[in-house]
């Protein structure tokens, strides 16, 4: 069903949710949990590797990682190959096959350098010319990557030694190293090409059996350049919606499972012999309003609308209290420095927000908005009307197929809508694309010249402290009276067997399907 | 006399119908002796089956036995525990059933379905009890025992499958009781004739007492000592077959008697009115009251006594004694039917096959001509999607029937009769050769055909059920001919079906009823009105009467005879029985595996000599008069379905079998003095001369 | 023994021109041979009603959610307690039921009238035609039902529609094999016959006096028809199929209440007990009718 | 015999000749361009062209037909648009794997349905026969999806007697994999069991009805001969067909099951490919899965003729 429309393929690139099925719900993008944080000289003794851990996925369809993208996908490529560079949950970018990187003076160049001993499955060692290639493969037009436009502002890859990587960009972009860790960025073996048949990476698992529809069986990669890990002698991918997933974890027959519906991941937090987690992320959905036409092009409407709405109820309901809190805007806590608590949102206020509208002239005003039908979207619409009916607004919802919400840029038309965006590195992308009056996907038609400016500032200054400055100063410009409603951010859930012990503590990262079972052990 | 082997006592049996007790049987009575044969006849609702199943001990779940006592043996049968009656069963009392096939496991062979039994009762192996079943398949005179006990059911004729069930139930060495149940009823009268052969001459060596039970008066005759008559659940007399034929005292019995058609006797049949009443309208005085011509009210109010008139001689009616003493006569109701006699020229039509003369032509209602049928497809892809092997069923008949005659085409089953009038109608298509009716061709299906050739001929067909639609009320199939064929309004056709129904005798309110709740004569007459409806020339009678009971199907006859006389049709009268088809009909024709063997007047007809087929079937039908002595000409069973042989098709089976050349020729007509037609190579003279010396 | 029929032996088509009290003593017979099938049939007279004015009954809305009652267990406010969208499941199933009905019972009258056409003229006509007809008939019949439904909603696109025209194509071929065994056996009928040489029409011979003897296996057939379509759209609905959420579907509110199963089982229970209930209630109604069948075969 | 045999093999021949064209043409009435599911988004259209050339889309449709149906003939069943791999083994495997469920479920199912329908039908309106008939009924009326789900929290979850999902891996032996699938084999023995049951039980009561059973009874021969020489012989001749026709029914049960237990069957891999417009592969299971169901139902007429005096000796 995922591929049936072209839409999608950008859908993905933005992170919107392609999921058709009940089972998929949200797909965010990178972020990073347990990266290796060691230096590589400091390489623990090797110790005896025991245990498989299992893994529930839906199938995976694509395994070419220029068009891999959902969590089963990308987990196996996360397995079978490694990254360049790796992100934190700190949000800190981290090395991965490249040990170290400097940025040039003008923000321009990025050089790294690779780890010497990175090797691929088939005894191969990896060179510079694997990353180019990598890179290179997802900027060609002929490949068809939908990930191409992630290197616009590339101008070239070059490669002064074997183990030296050079980033060259058209402009300054303080943000670029973040493509650099997109899910698609994995670093293959140069010249190959079938990547649905063969799995030849310098990951820490090796491809035993793919069996597709069913499941992929991995053994440690016993000289993985990280010596010592994985832990685990083998891991493996089973593919199953998730009732049968979850029914599977309960019952002892699998180890892990990252991705679920909420009401699920509820009732297995008082399972005994199981662990959960959950983890913050800046996936979100956004209930946006066209500012170009009444009655959104009256700040007072909305401004009600914002007054209307029981941001917590929506949280508590949607999300069953896992998300955390939004503000309106698409920066949430989890970009824990530029996030500002306590933006100026008008306080919950139905009655005054009735008053206001009376006072802008629209008395039992009706909207109708419109929902894919897919993730929490539904739940989020039907507490709105609920919210507004307060209000004395009338809300009709009405529930598209999501194909049908994104199909034919229906969503950008719409006067009342809820998007869902999937969660990003840095809350740049959401501003340039949504928000900045020229943006690529300017739902809300916004165009305020002053948060222009603002977006520019934040995304284009090399000067840390401007940029946070930035980022605080849209936050309370869209608390005030934003064309956009963001309760809640995504949660990440993950539970686990008790018999499995992560190093560091079990932790998923904020794109499940990163999340790397490296140091897994079994206990 | 001694001891009797079985007594049934002043038994009642009743069924329960949704909740309803309903009687069968009547406070019967009888006693069988060893070696004695006692026959139970009555028309079908007589009880007879429900008397065999309780005589057997194996009455089916919802009957029950109210009242009265078996006894076998001595011992009380009737409440004999089941493992008792398992001893008995099949050692010391069997049965032969009515319809063999159904009666036998298909998926069994003979011989191990009779070594079964030899092997529950007597300790023999399994090998002994084979020998024992092949012994016994000798006994019942089947050709190749040996083999036959290698087969299985179906691959065997109707003749040798109820000649194996006999077999079986002779197995058993100490027989006491054997109860036959319509044993010959599903045959032929050749086999029939047969099988009842080996009934008598079994019965010398076995002595076991049997119980006979049947409709048939002529089987009775032949068979049993002593009879009793069945009517509605009770016995209505019990003597000496002598004198049950010859001094019947109940009024049922008498009319019986004058019902039965008999060989060349063309004093009309006398029909016994009203139907046999359903075991809910069984009337609370005399069952037969409602029928009885000379019914008292007395006889309507009280049940009569079972009385004894003399000795060994009862009889359940009110008025016996007048009877006995000939104060009371019973009146002969039946419509005046004086036969016609025929003219040379009419016989001399008849005669002629192929119409020469034009002039016939004017009074030829329906003329066939070297007509020929086949069933079954030929081409190996018909075969492959599951046609029949091709098989001819008629082959090369011809003849004609004049306007307001009767023609009657008597057969044995597969004999091709059937089939040749279907053929007629249009049912089958002709193979070869033609028909014309009133001079108008016969060819195709009736869709294809034209309205006056539709309206020309009808048809009356053997099964009453099936005849007509249990869906449709009598007058919505009586109204249906009138306005497609004669193009009547639907008034005006119902006012017609009314007056069809009065023709048939049936009162018009039959109109709103459904087949359901007419009796089997009352739906033969409704599809003779429906025939009569467009006032055809000719009315093909496919065994019109076979599946009544006697008593109706002499109403029937009449019927058709007054009908005949009335509207000037003729009649296309096809029969097993000959002795129907010679009170019916003015011509009659033998066929024999589709082929004429014998033709000629009716008149004439039952004098030898004779096709050595007709011969045989003469010599087989059964008389309803003891003192009849049947001359012994038996055919050896027919082969199932087997090729048809060349040169006379009859050789296989022909007691004449002159040689070589029967296997070789197919027979000349040959003509004998009296102007009847046979075919066969003995010469008319020798034919008499052999026929005389075994009629004497 | 050939007891002449008696009224109350009549074919069921009969007894319906017949009077009540006929009707009636068939019925107190079928309640004492078989209480279940009669229990079956007013069950299913039950469910059916539900559909036609329940929705009218129901206070509350089936799509229409209230957060304040979301998951909440049976009570005397919602006998079926309430989902996660606190919609009432009692008026969901009341109206999923309506739904079924309206799809099924279409699906399956089209099915059947369809199905009854074809048998009859190629049961009646017989030859060639008879043989092409059964041979696309065993090659439908040959795809399993499930699978050859996919590929429908696959290629028609998965809406209600497209079901009921699977329903359709896969019951077309069994009911006019039904049929087609039936007329086999009939037009062999001397009756049948009769119409011929009587110059009916091929119409009045196929619906006139082939159909009625048809009929009563043909109600049977309905019904068993009617429960295999319940189940079947039922599944499709679990599938996720042929229907689209917030629509009240029995088989989708299984399958929505599977994530739930822990936190609130009742919302699995319900849906699921309807959908037993209704498709046992059919079989049951279906062995009814059999038996009336039976009953008029009797003597 | 022969012509009977004959006749079989070759309407079994026509049966799938007609549904393979039946099946393609259903395919090709599939929406969605077949390029863009091969090439992937953003393809040249000289390469789609490509395409449309090296798997004749733009041929007439009975020249696709029969290009296909040869080529499918030679095992060359293509690649799958989806998964990027060869058709027949993925198929074969998931064949096998749905076989070895069904079959399983069948040896659950068929004996004890056979020995209770032959029970229900010899005490027919009696109370077991009773119970029988309505548990049967309730049974034949619960959707595979319901009773899995119940199988699967009751038995699996909450009493912990077995596994719940069906994922068996690959190279388990029988052993290992059986605790895995009984869960799912029940679910589909279940209706199984009932169905069997219930015509075996009225084949039996129709047997009693006949008149050789009374001929048996009245030699005398104990009511336990009769029953398992006489009546048995002919009331399960049918039931070799019902088990043929219910292989049919497994098939489809199988669609939900599997799904429900998440278990790598055919019926699995069939709603995938018909999801994802897989066109070689929904041929390739499809045409698969009708080959085993006309198969069945060709063996269960040879073995019926074979066991079938009537039909073996004419």
């Amino acid at each position: 069903m995922r591929d049936s429309s072209r839409k999608i393929s950008r859908r993905r690139f933005l992170g919107l949710t392609a999921a058709a099925s009940a089972a998929l719900l949200y797909r965010v993008s990178p972020t990073s949990a347990q990266v290796p944080t060691l230096s590589p000289q400091g390489l623990r003794p090797s110790q005896t590797r025991a245990g498989v851990i299992r893994v529930g996925w839906e199938p995976v369809r694509r395994l070419d990682p220029a068009f891999a993208s959902s969590d089963s996908e990308i987990s196996f490529l996360t397995a079978v190959y490694d990254y360049l560079v790796d992100v934190t949950t700190t949000d800190a970018v981290a090395p991965r096959l490249a040990q170290t990187w400097e940025v040039s003076e003008d923000g321009r160049q990025y050089t790294f350098r690779l780890v010497p001993n990175a090797k691929f499955h088939d005894g191969k060692a990896l060179t510079a010319e694997d990353v180019i290639y990598s890179f290179n493969r997802l900027r060609d037009p002929a490949v068809g990557s939908p990930k191409i436009s992630l290197f616009d502002n590339l101008e070239g890859i070059s490669a002064p030694d074997d183990l030296t990587v050079v980033f060259t960009l058209k402009t300054t972009e303080p943000d670029f190293i973040y493509s650099l860790t997109d899910n698609s960025a994995v670093i293959v073996r140069a010249g190959a090409t079938n990547f649905d048949t063969e799995f030849i990476g310098t990951g820490p698992f090796k491809v035993e059996r793919y069996i597709p529809e069913d499941r992929t069986i991995f053994v440690a990669n016993e000289d993985y350049w990280q010596a010592g890990l994985p832990y685990a002698a083998g891991m493996e991918h089973r593919y199953l919606d998730s009732n049968a997933a979850i029914e599977a974890l309960r019952g002892g027959e699998l180890d892990v499972v990252l991705r679920m519906p909420n009401a699920r991941f509820v009732a297995l937090q008082n399972d005994p012999n199981l662990q959960t987690v959950t983890f913050p992320t800046s996936g979100h959905d956004a209930l946006r309003l066209r500012m170009d036409s009444p009655p959104g092009s009256d700040p007072r409407v909305r401004r009600a609308l914002k007054m209307a709405t029981n941001r917590e109820e929506i949280n508590a309901f949607a999300q069953l209290g896992l998300g955390s809190q939004g503000r309106d805007a698409p920066i949430g806590e989890f970009f824990a420095e530029y996030f500002d608590p306590n933006s100026p949102l008008p306080p919950y206020d139905p009655d005054g927000a009735r008053a206001l509208l009376a006072e802008a002239g629209y008395h039992n005003l009706t909207f109708d908005l419109f929902v894919p039908n897919t993730g929490t979207r539904p739940d989020f619409a039907v507490v709105i009307k609920d919210q507004w009916a307060k209000a004395g607004i009338t809300v009709n919802i009405n529930l598209v197929d999501e194909a049908t919400y994104y199909g034919d840029d229906g969503w950008l038309e719409v006067q009342l809508g809820i998007t869902g965006w999937g969660a990003r590195p840095s809350p740049q992308q959401y501003l340039d694309f949504s928000l900045k009056s020229d943006g690529k996907w300017n739902e809300s038609r916004i165009a305020d010249p002053e948060l222009d400016a603002l977006i520019v500032t934040a995304g284009t200054s090399v000067d840390r402290a401007e940029r946070i400055a930035a980022y605080k100063a849209i936050q309370r410009k869209l608390a005030e009276d934003g064309p956009l409603i963001i309760p809640y951010f995504f949660p990440t859930v993950g539970a686990a067997r008790k018999e499995w012990d992560f190093e560091g503590g079990f932790a998923v990262q904020a794109f499940p399907g990163r999340t790397n079972f490296t140091r897994a052990r079994q206990v | 006399m001694d001891a009797p082997i079985l007594s049934v006592e002043r038994l009642t049996v009743a069924y329960r119908l949704q909740g309803e007790w309903l009687e069968a049987l009547h406070d019967v009575s009888l006693s069988v002796a060893a070696a004695q044969t006692y026959g139970i006849v009555g028309e079908s609702g007589s009880g007879k089956s429900t008397l065999v199943q309780a005589v057997m001990g194996y009455l089916s779940a919802n009957g029950a036995v109210r009242q009265g006592a078996i006894t076998f043996e001595g011992e009380d049968w009737l409440h004999a525990p089941r493992r008792r009656r398992e001893q008995l069963w099949g050692a010391r009392l069997s049965m032969v059933p009515q319809d063999p096939l159904s009666a036998l496991n298909p998926a069994l062979t003979i011989g191990e379905q009779i070594a079964e039994l030899v092997m529950r009762h007597t300790r023999a192996s399994r090998r002994d009890a084979q020998a024992r079943a092949v012994e016994m398949l000798k006994r019942v005179k089947l050709p190749d025992p040996e083999g036959i006990a290698r087969r299985y059911p179906h691959q065997i004729s109707g003749g040798q499958q109820q000649r194996a069930l006999i077999a079986m139930a002779l197995a058993s060495p100490d027989l006491r009781l054997l109860v036959l149940d319509e044993p010959t009823t599903s045959l032929d009268v050749t086999t029939e004739a047969a099988i009842l052969d080996l009934f008598a001459e079994l019965q010398d060596n076995h002595r076991a007492a049997t119980l006979f039970v049947t409709h048939n008066l002529g089987v009775v005759a032949r068979m049993c000592q002593r009879v009793a008559v069945l009517y509605a659940g009770a016995v209505m007399e019990d003597a000496p077959t002598e004198t049950l034929y010859g001094a019947a005292l109940h009024p049922y019995t008498l009319l019986l008697l004058r019902a039965v058609p008999r060989i060349g006797d063309p004093t009309p049949l006398q029909a016994i009115a009203g139907r046999i009443p359903s075991l809910r309208q069984r009337p609370s005085g005399c069952v037969f009251a409602p029928r009885c011509p000379v019914a008292l009210e007395r006889c309507h109010a009280h049940k009569p006594p079972l009385e004894r008139a003399a000795d060994g001689h009862l009889v359940r009616c009110h008025r016996w004694r007048e009877i006995a003493e000939g104060t009371l006569r019973l009146e002969d109701e039946s419509a005046e039917l004086k036969r016609r006699e025929m003219g040379r020229a009419e016989i001399a039509f008849f005669d002629q096959l192929l119409s020469g003369e034009p002039n016939g032509a004017k009074a030829t209602v329906m003329r066939a001509e070297h007509v020929r049928v086949r069933y079954g497809a030929r081409g190996i892809l018909g075969r492959l999607l599951g046609a029949k092997p091709p098989f001819r069923a008629v082959d090369d008949v011809s003849m004609r029937i004049p306007r307001g005659k009767t023609l009657g085409l008597v057969g044995e089953s597969g004999s091709g009769k059937t089939t040749f009038a279907r053929s007629l109608i249009g049912l089958i298509e002709i193979e070869s050769g033609t028909a014309h009716l009133l001079e108008m061709p016969l060819r195709g299906t009736p869709r294809q055909r034209a309205k006056a050739t539709l309206k020309a001929m009808q048809m009356i067909f053997q099964h009453p059920e099936e005849s007509l639609n249990p869906y449709r009320t009598v007058g919505q199939t009586l109204r249906r001919p009138l306005m497609t064929l004669l193009g009547m309004k639907r008034a005006e056709a119902d006012r017609a079906a009314a007056d069809l129904l009065r023709a048939v005798n049936l009162p018009a309110d039959y109109l709103s009823r459904f087949p359901g709740e007419l009796s089997g004569g009352e739906k033969q007459r409704v599809a003779i009105a429906r025939a009569f409806a467009a006032q055809p020339a000719l009315i093909l009678c496919d065994e019109p009467v076979s599946s009544l009971d006697v008593s109706v199907q002499a109403a029937i006859l009449n019927l058709l005879a007054q009908l005949q006389a009335q509207y000037e049709v003729a009649y296309l009268f096809i029969s097993h029985d000959l002795a129907v088809v010679g009170y019916l009909a003015d011509y009659i024709a033998v066929i024999y595996r589709g082929q004429l063997v014998e033709r000629g007047a009716a008149e004439s007809f039952f004098t030898p000599p004779h096709h050595p087929y007709t011969e045989a079937l003469l010599a087989s039908i059964p008389l309803p008069d003891p003192k009849a002595k049947s001359r012994r000409i038996r055919l050896p069973d027919d082969q199932p379905s087997g090729a048809v042989p060349s040169g006379c098709r009859f050789h296989p089976r022909c007691p004449r079998y002159l040689g070589e050349i029967c296997r070789a020729q197919e027979p000349p007509w040959q003509r004998d003095d009296q102007g009847r037609y046979y075919r066969c190579h003995i010469p008319p003279h020798e034919l008499a001369e052999l026929q005389k010396e075994d009629g004497a | 023994m050939r007891a002449t029929a008696q009224p109350s032996t009549l074919k069921p088509i009969q007894t319906l021109r017949l009077n009540l009290a006929r009707r009636g003593r068939l019925l107190r017979r079928l309640w004492r041979d078989a209480p279940l099938s009669v229990i079956g049939g007013v069950g299913v007279l039950f469910f059916l009603c539900m559909a036609l004015i329940g929705p009218y009954l129901t206070p509350y809305d089936p799509i229409a959610n209230s957060l304040r009652d979301r998951n909440q267990t049976p009570s005397w406010a919602h006998p079926f307690g309430t989902d996660n969208f606190g919609r009432d499941i009692l008026s969901r199933i009341i109206h999923g039921g309506r739904n079924i009905f309206a799809l099924t019972g279409t699906a399956t009258l089209v099915a059947v009238g369809l199905g009854s056409v074809i048998g009859l003229y190629v049961g009646y006509l017989g030859g060639w035609l008879d043989q092409i007809v059964m041979r696309l008939i065993d090659a439908l019949l040959a795809l399993p039902a499930l699978l050859l439904t996919l590929l429908l909603l696959g290629a028609l696109g998965n809406s209600r529609f497209t079901v009921l025209v699977a329903i359709v194509i896969l019951y077309v071929p069994i009911v006019t094999r039904v049929v087609r065994s039936v007329v086999l056996d009939v037009k062999t009928k001397a009756y049948i016959e009769a119409a011929e040489i009587g110059g009916e029409s091929r119409f009045h011979i196929l619906f006139r006096e082939v159909l009625p003897a048809v009929l009563p296996t043909l109600a049977v057939e309905g019904a068993l028809r009617f429960s295999y379509a319940i189940f079947l759209v039922a599944s499709l609905g679990f599938l996720g199929l042929g229907v689209a959420r917030p629509e009240p579907d029995w088989g989708l509110m299984v399958s929505e209440a599977r994530d739930w199963y822990a936190l609130s089982p009742h919302m699995l229970f319900f849906p699921s007990a309807a959908i037993v209930a209704l498709v046992v209630c059919v079989n049951l109604m279906a062995d009814g009718l059999r038996r009336l069948l039976e009953y008029s075969e009797v003597d | 015999m022969i012509a009977y045999i004959a006749r079989r093999v070759l309407f079994f021949g026509l049966t799938l000749l007609l549904t393979s064209l039946i099946v393609f043409a259903a395919v090709r009435l599939l929406p969605g361009d077949v390029e863009t599911a091969v090439l992937g988004r953003g393809a040249e259209p000289a390469a789609r062209a490509a395409l449309r050339q090296e798997l004749g889309l733009d041929l007439p449709f009975f020249v696709q037909y029969a290009n296909w149906l040869s080529r499918f003939l030679q095992g060359d069943w293509g690649n799958s648009y989806s998964i990027k791999a060869p058709i027949m083994p993925l198929v074969m495997e998931r064949l096998g794997n749905s076989l070895r469920l069904a079959s399983i479920a069948m040896l659950i199912a068929i004996p004890p349905a056979v020995l209770l329908g032959l029970l229900a039908g010899l005490n027919e309106g009696k109370p077991f026969d009773t119970a029988f008939s309505l548990i049967s009924l309730v049974l034949v009326g619960i959707p595979e999806f319901v009773m899995g789900i119940i199988l699967i929290n009751v038995v699996a979850l909450e009493w912990k007697l077995l596994l719940p999902s069906a994922s068996v891996p690959p190279d388990a032996s029988f052993g290992e994999a059986l605790p895995r699938l009984i869960l799912p084999s029940l679910t589909a023995a279940a209706v199984l069991l009932a169905y069997i049951g219930r015509l075996t039980r009225v084949g039996v009561i129709a047997e009693l009805r006949r008149t050789y059973v009374r001929t048996a009874v009245l030699k005398g021969l104990r009511w336990r001969q009769v029953v398992f020489k006489h009546v048995l012989r002919n009331a399960l001749l049918p039931t070799i067909t019902v088990i043929a026709i219910s292989i049919g029914w497994l098939i489809s049960g199988l669609v939900v099951i599997e799904n429900v237990f998440a278990y790598p069957g055919l019926g699995r891999l069939m709603v995938f490919a018909i999801q994802q417009r897989d066109l070689p592969l929904i041929l390739g299971g499809v045409m698969i899965s009708v080959t085993v169901f006309a198969l069945a139902n060709l063996i269960a007429d040879l073995l019926y003729a074979a066991l079938n005096p009537r039909i073996r000796l004419s």
